[in-house]
């Protein structure tokens, strides 16, 4: 059988690194194809080149064997139609408009309300969800939403699907419905292209599987012919090019950071305690719930219930607010820096003093001089480059801009560092800086927590790990014999692969 | 199901979210007005029982029922003492007012004056916030039989026979006065002056513009009107204004000064005070007699202006609507009684102390 | 593996008491219309006057809400327009001061138009700030209305026709509350039914969708700042034609009270959320307030606290701001709150 | 803190992020965004003081500055409101006046001393309500001050009366309205101190530091241990005192007080501060671009009124220079992006 979309030899890179590097993926009618990788492998790249969002450096799309132009409009004329992972809905219109969002049947200006969401059931009915038509989206639970997005996929009648994630929100049950759903679907001739770090919803579901790893397409297999256990060596699979001297020797001390009993949303009652001096990884996968879980100990987010205590000096303080947070000496290096991190138009003089202004100018009033000079000290010590304090920080690059987080947190000496995905679309040089950084803080008797997705960082950094999946802690590993395949077994939903 | 329950309960937190503002609100409503009550109450003392809040027409006794529907009151100096004579006269008459405040928007009064026919008064007092728009108020009050007496700036003649009367200034005889004062001041002279009008837009700040100039014109070309800014009814930017002027026409060019209202020519003269000029040397008029311009018409500072005086404008409204109700004037204005003009005297330093034209405002 | 055919996320079948709930529940006008009951209660047992005589009353909420409406179509784009009242004034100085009745109306209406065009432009092309731009435009207008005016009030040339306008029509309906529901009815039946009109939600609610999903983003500004212009400038035409004049200074009180009847009336000024209908139940809340404070004669200052009161507790209930104050005042609690849990469970862990 | 000896090692490794040359086009744009102001300023300066007869006189200069500094004292303050990114406070209008009021009404029974602290403290009110139901309750500052505004007009002219107060003709607060330095009168001083004190507040302190982090990005702001609630309601009461200080100067100019003096004040300092050239997005903008926006608008009203044009036009030019002022603004912001 011909392939129904076949993607050819695509490349594409952003800022010199190539997200998707010479990858070549057909999908014929009724097969779901699965295409997995750790994060940042470059799946979302590909498929965002497939539905025209992305135009690929090189390589073409084909549709029925003809190629596309690559536009959004293009591929979803042609038949592509993707589920994005962000919801693009919109939260106040009902739930049929939003599946004929920009569509809408109309006769002379006027919407068929009638027509419309006769065909919104339909194609409700055809997915076999049963949902209020007439609901606004803003009403919905988030796992709602997702089905709302299929139907809306759905709707336009492709020839493809590609479905990026659709099950990270979703609970055990609704997650079988959906795999149901999908190869009720792939019977009746549909192409589906099945995005998933969940290795048994791909055995389970899926008929072949293609394997990225930094961009390049590594492993191409019948489903019926593979293991999990061969997947996960394929999407880690690399050379263990760790240093084992760049490891240090932890000496963890007292407990500095215990967090009991913590719940809120997309966290499910975790406890979690850090030592002094001590590194501690959170693993697993995106939407495990690791950043919520991080957000809602110090106190960024409000939290439903737990009690959280850092210990400075033999003293034990409640938290209670990210303001309590602060005062008792906790630095947060948020995920979204360009959001949370940094005011990208000031200057990295005053991106630094922003958290150390009780202790630059106790008085309220701000000594410049002595602001620049810590911002320089700080500067030096990150290794910012160039190291013009007064330029703004959105004039830099990404792990430029990442150090200035960093750095401006270092002056404090802060007791409790957290740190989330802090090398994310960093360049190699910055990441080792940062590795070093990270490892600094924690000889000189910091307690640290780190989120990573990012396995060999995960595993050269930390001490312990624990591995996060739906809101609650899977399973403990010593940082010092834990392996890459363990920590993607328990973050897939697969058994330890050695107890 | 524990999730309904769940919800359920959420759902009440937030029906009972809901219903605290809500509670907050009916007991705010009802403490003010209650609160309203009673300071009705409080300004009605010298009568017996005129202030029941009942407003329905047909109260029985001779109590009468009357809305007085005004532009402006406790947001300006002249309705702030325009109103206590107004409700002392109609608590001795026996009329029950009900009072409003347009602030000048001539579409918020026309609104209020449908209330009030609504309503089924005895009568109507009105001050019209803007003289060409109140027709309709008046031929709705017509059709609904309630007789309307118009106070301090009357209407178009055309509507005149509308109203069963009218009391009050006549706001361009007023500046035509203040300009007659002004040509005496002149003698004949070939002299240059300055105009400070009132808001721009406003109908009495209009009226007495066009009074003066008008007057300036016919009677005294000799004097001629250099130029004219708005003061805005502010005594700080009449001054800013005035000084402006002066500049841009060359303060060796200007002998005289008019102001529509005392406040603005108190301006207009700490702006040659701020110059060091002599005031007594220029020839100043404006209108009023406030508490503000009787003192500079007594330091010869202020060579002439005309006296209005609140409280008689006030008790007049109600003295004019109890006419109206009793039949001593009907439609139209053919009785004498239907119009009372207040005697506006011109007032110099030769009157300015008589006790005839004691400032009110 | 289990096959099912169908997956019931929704609630599933609802008995009456349910639906009405879900209904409520659904509808953004909540907060008006429980401001609208307690309004409602207060002047019936003070003032039964506002129902008897319901023309007045409905005069009222029209003069206050003809604008709303117009605005409200700006709002649910998550935009704001100063300008109405400026454009209010300005349109009507334009009917008065063209002799020819039939020939100054259409001028006006095309004031209003244009202004919104203009608005749009700086807008949806320039990029400008909503707020800033109409504030320019604000200014602009009223300066317009004053030299076209030559700075006093303008009769209409042709009194009597006004005069004749402000008549009832039907029973008691005047022209202006007739053409008051009749905008209602068109403005709503377009965010409601009509295409273009519903996609203003989508613009507001989620730009970048909307624009994904080939919404033309600008285009719709464009239609929107030009509905709030041309009401607008109907108001203009309809208070003109009411008083027989033109004031170049009108609308003082228009601005602000069609911002509060849209708030009040559960609009969400980041657009996306909101009704013509909660424009209309927010107009009624104010215009029926209004009422019943001027029949009990209350001091137009007392009025004023009131009326403030009123919209400061519409802004600061809106449910999302309170939900966000109640969660971390929650959280600052939870802390409080000792957890008790065994030392050790399956599929938790304490590290190290 | 200990050396950082693998840096170097590193150093070699890290690449330097590539400055892309700007085009000299956008440039000019930026250039004349950022500078802008300044220009036009002095070139409407000049060109009146060439053109307009009587502009240049000792005696304008002095008007001028009385024009400004009521409404210069207030948008100076204001712009703190502007800059933390909340459009603007309405309710300045009810301050002023109430201000002016408890001046020259207290201050002839109790005294100044009373009057200034019964003025601070209503000063305080205002600040705190509108603080609190925009940074707490995250409610929209355009409605929450309008609201206050109704209310606290509402109040004045409750507890006033509506009456017009005058203060004694040899008052001191007579004598400093009337008071000059040269040409400069005392008020205008006022606004050159209170622009120099809140340019140091607002650059200079911790306090403005947070207001114009906060402009610029809320959520880093917060998570930099700010507690951002405080820092809106700094911003009101720094607005609050500034509008409490203009109301001092007005009554001391007039010497009388009335609740309507201030009417117009809200939008009209708006103006000048977009004039200024400070952005309502939040973040950028400075004090003394607000004080060049009073100044520009006010020598405009002066030539204007100069030249005995009516109060219409002088209505048009400002929405039109407004209008210019945000174009050229959002222009730059494009040619900047691209």
């Amino acid at each position: 059988m011909a392939a129904v979309v076949e993607a050819k030899n695509i490349t594409k890179a952003f800022g010199g690194v190539k997200a998707v590097d010479d990858v070549t993926v057909s999908v014929e009618a009724g097969e779901i194809h699965a295409v997995v990788g750790e994060n940042g492998a470059g799946k979302s790249t590909l498929m965002r080149i497939l539905s025209g969002i992305e135009f690929p450096d090189s390589g073409q799309v084909m549709v029925e064997g003809k190629e596309i132009e690559n536009s959004a409009k293009d591929s979803i004329d042609a038949g592509i139609s993707l589920v994005h992972q962000e919801l693009s809905l919109v939260p106040e219109m009902t739930v049929a408009e939003n599946i004929y969002l920009g569509g809408f049947p109309t006769s002379a200006g006027f919407t068929k309300r009638k027509e419309m969401k006769k065909f919104a059931q339909e194609t409700l009915d055809e997915i076999g969800v049963q949902v209020d038509i007439d609901e606004r989206i803003s009403r919905l639970s988030v796992a709602l939403r997702q089905f709302v997005e299929i139907a809306r996929a759905i709707a336009r009648k492709p020839k493809v699907l590609i479905l990026d994630e659709p099950t990270a929100s979703l609970t055990p049950a609704e997650t079988d419905y959906l795999l149901s759903m999908l190869e009720r679907l792939a019977k009746q001739g549909l192409a589906i292209i099945y995005i998933s770090h969940r290795i048994p919803e791909v055995f389970r579901l899926c008929h072949n599987v293609t394997i990225l790893r930094d961009g390049k397409l590594v492993y191409v297999s019948e489903i019926k012919k593979t293991t999990p256990q061969e997947v996960i060596n394929q999407m880690v699979g690399r050379e263990l090019k760790l240093d084992l001297e760049s490891r240090r020797d932890a000496k963890p001390g007292d407990v500095v950071l215990s967090a009991v009993g913590i719940k809120a949303p997309g966290v499910n009652d975790v406890d979690l305690e850090v030592r002094a001096g001590e590194i501690v990884g959170l693993g697993g996968l995106v939407g495990a719930g690791r950043t919520e879980l991080i957000r809602a100990i110090i106190g960024a987010d409000n939290k439903t219930a737990g009690n959280v205590h850092i210990t400075v000096d033999g003293k034990r303080q409640q938290i209670t607010s990210y303001m309590s947070a602060m005062r008792n000496g906790v630095a947060y290096v948020p995920e979204e820096r360009r959001v949370d991190g940094l005011a990208m138009t000031m200057s990295v003089t005053d991106n630094v003093y922003l958290p150390n202004r009780k202790d630059l100018a106790a008085s309220g009033v701000i000594n410049p001089a002595k602001a620049a000079k810590v911002a320089k000290e700080l500067a030096d010590r990150v290794g910012l480059r160039p190291p013009e304090i007064k330029r703004e920080a959105g004039q830099y690059s990404g792990g430029n801009q990442q150090k200035i987080v960093i750095a401006k947190w270092l002056h404090k000496r802060p007791s409790f560092v957290v740190l989330d995905e802090p090398t994310r679309g960093v360049d190699v040089g910055a990441k080792a800086e940062i590795h070093r950084l990270v490892k600094e803080l924690a000889d000189q008797g910091t307690a640290v927590l780190v989120v990573s997705s990012d396995l060999p960082e995960l595993l050269e950094l930390s001490d312990v790990i624990h591995v996060v999946r739906d809101g609650k802690i899977m399973g403990t590993l010593d940082g010092a014999k834990a392996d890459e395949k363990q920590v993607m077994g328990l973050a897939a939903g697969e058994k330890l692969v050695e107890a | 199901m524990a999730t309904n329950k769940e919800k359920k309960e959420a759902k009440m937190r937030k029906s009972r979210l809901f219903l605290a503002p809500a509670a907050m609100l009916a007991a705010s409503a009802l403490v003010l007005t209650g609160c309203a009550a009673e300071e009705e109450a409080a300004t009605d003392t010298s009568t017996d029982s005129s202030s029941d809040s009942d407003s329905s027409a047909d109260a029985g006794d001779d109590t009468l029922e009357v809305y007085a529907l005004l532009p402006q009151g406790n947001d300006q100096p002249y309705g702030t003492t325009y109103l206590p004579p107004m409700q002392a006269k109609a608590d001795e008459l026996g009329i029950n007012l009900t009072i409003t405040n347009s602030e000048y928007d001539g579409d918020k009064q026309a609104s209020e004056c449908e209330v009030a026919v609504a309503a089924q008064p005895d009568g109507i007092i009105l001050w019209p916030a803007l003289a060409d728009t109140i027709r309709p108020c008046l031929e709705a009050a017509n059709n609904a039989g309630i007789p309307v007496w118009i106070t301090n700036a009357d209407v178009n003649p055309e509507d005149a026979d509308l109203t069963y009367g009218y009391s009050g200034t006549d706001s361009y005889g007023q500046g035509a006065a203040s300009a007659e004062m002004m040509c005496e001041l002149a003698d004949g002279a070939e002299i240059g002056v300055i105009q400070i009008n009132g808001l721009s837009g406003n109908s009495v700040a209009t009226l007495r513009g066009n009074g003066f100039a008008e007057t300036i014109a016919a009677e005294c070309p000799n004097v001629s009107i250099l130029a004219e800014q708005p003061g805005d009814w502010n005594k700080d930017d009449s001054q800013i204004a005035a000084s402006e002027m002066l500049t841009a026409v060359g303060i060796e060019n200007v002998q005289g000064l008019y102001a529509a209202d005392d406040t603005m020519v108190a301006g207009g003269i700490a702006a040659l005070e701020a110059r060091g000029e002599n005031v007594e040397d220029y020839f100043i008029t404006s209108i009023g007699n406030t508490f503000l311009g009787n003192p500079l018409v007594i330091d010869g500072k202020l060579d002439g202006t005309v006296f209005q005086s609140s409280s008689w404008d006030g008790e007049n409204a109600v003295t004019g609507i109890y006419r109206a109700i009793t039949g001593e004037t009907s439609l139209g204005r053919d009785d004498d009684a239907s119009v009372l003009y207040m005697p506006n005297p011109k007032v110099t330093i030769d009157n300015a102390t008589d006790p005839e034209v004691a400032p009110e405002w | 593996m289990t096959q099912q055919d169908t997956i019931q996320l929704g609630g599933g079948e609802l008995s009456l008491w349910g639906k009405i709930k879900l209904t409520i529940a659904r509808r953004t006008e909540g907060r008006g219309v429980a401001l609208l009951a307690i309004i409602l209660t207060v002047a019936l047992l003070t003032e039964p006057l506002v129902f008897t005589a319901y023309q007045v009353t409905l005069g009222r909420i029209a003069l206050i809400g003809l604008v709303a409406l117009g605005l409200t179509a700006v709002i649910l784009m998550g935009q704001l327009d100063l300008s109405v009242a400026s454009t209010l004034a300005a349109s009507g100085v334009v009917l008065a001061i063209i002799p020819d009745l039939t020939l100054g109306i259409i001028a006006a209406l095309l004031t209003g138009l244009l202004v919104g065009a203009i608005n749009a432009f700086g807008v949806a092309i320039i990029g400008i700030n909503s707020f800033i731009w109409t504030l320019g435009m604000l200014f602009f207008l009223r300066g317009v209305a004053l030299v076209i005016s030559n700075e006093a009030p303008v009769k209409l040339t042709n009194a009597d026709a006004g005069i004749a306008f402000g008549q009832p029509l039907i029973g008691p309906i005047t022209p202006r509350i007739l053409i008051f529901i009749l905008v209602f009815i068109a403005i709503q039946v377009f965010v409601s039914r009509v295409k273009m009109g519903r996609e203003f939600y989508a613009v507001g609610g989620n730009p970048q969708a909307a624009k994904d999903a080939g919404i033309p983003v600008k285009r719709r500004i464009f239609t929107g700042f030009m509905i709030s212009g041309f009401v607008s400038a109907l108001a203009g035409v309809i208070n003109t034609l009411e008083r027989t004049a033109a004031d170049p200074i009108a609308g003082s009180t228009v601005l602000l009270a069609s911002f509060a009847a849209a708030i009040i009336g559960g609009n969400y000024l980041k657009g996306g959320r909101g009704s013509i209908v909660g424009t209309l139940i927010g107009a009624g809340a104010l215009g029926v307030l209004q009422v019943t404070l001027t029949l009990s004669g209350v001091q137009v200052p007392v009025q004023q606290i009131f009326i403030g009161l009123v919209l400061l507790l519409a802004v600061t209930t809106d449910p999302n701001n309170l939900r966000a104050v109640l969660s971390s005042i929650r959280s600052a609690r939870s802390s409080r709150v000792k957890v008790q849990k065994p030392a050790s469970e399956p599929n938790k862990s304490t590290a190290s | 803190m200990s050396k950082n000896e693998p840096i170097t090692q590193i150093n070699a490794m890290a690449q330097a992020p590539e400055e892309q040359p700007k085009q000299k086009s956008r440039r000019g744009v930026e250039w004349f965004a950022e500078n802008g102001i300044f220009v036009f300023t002095a070139v409407l300066i000049l060109s009146a003081a060439i053109f307009v007869d009587g502009f240049a006189s000792l005696q304008n200069i002095t008007d001028v500055f009385h024009r400004a500094a009521p409404i210069g004292i207030v948008a100076v303050g204001m712009t703190f409101v502007v800059i933390s990114g909340n459009y603007l406070d309405l309710s300045v209008v009810a301050q002023v006046a109430t201000a002016a009021v408890i001046m020259i009404a207290v201050s002839n029974e109790y005294g100044y001393f009373a009057a200034v602290l019964a003025a601070m403290l209503a000063a305080l009110i205002y600040a705190i309500v509108n603080g609190v139901a925009v940074g707490y309750f995250k409610a929209n500052a355009v409605i929450v001050t309008l609201s206050t505004t109704y209310v606290g007009l509402g109040l004045l002219r409750l507890l006033s009366g509506g009456s017009i107060f005058f203060g004694p003709p040899d008052g001191a607060l007579a004598q400093f309205g009337a008071g000059k330095l040269g040409p400069v009168p005392y008020s205008a001083l006022v606004l050159v101190a209170m622009t120099l004190i809140l340019a140091f507040v607002l650059n200079r302190t911790n306090f403005g530091f947070t207001v114009r982090s906060f402009g610029i990005n809320e959520r880093a702001t917060r998570l930099g241990g700010t507690n951002t609630g405080l820092v809106i309601i700094g911003a009101f009461l720094v607005t609050s005192l500034s509008a409490m200080i203009a109301g001092f100067v007005l009554a001391a100019f007039s010497n009388t007080a009335v609740s309507a003096m201030s009417t117009g004040y809200d939008f009209q300092a708006l103006a000048a501060i977009i004039v200024g050239g400070t952005s309502v997005f939040g973040g950028k903008g400075s004090v003394l671009r607000t004080l060049l926006g009073v100044i520009f608008v006010s020598v405009l009203s002066n030539v204007l009124v100069l030249l005995n044009i009516g109060f219409g036009y002088q209505q048009m030019a400002l929405g039109v220079l407004i209008a210019l002022a945000v174009t050229v603004d959002a222009l730059a912001r494009r040619a900047g992006k691209k």
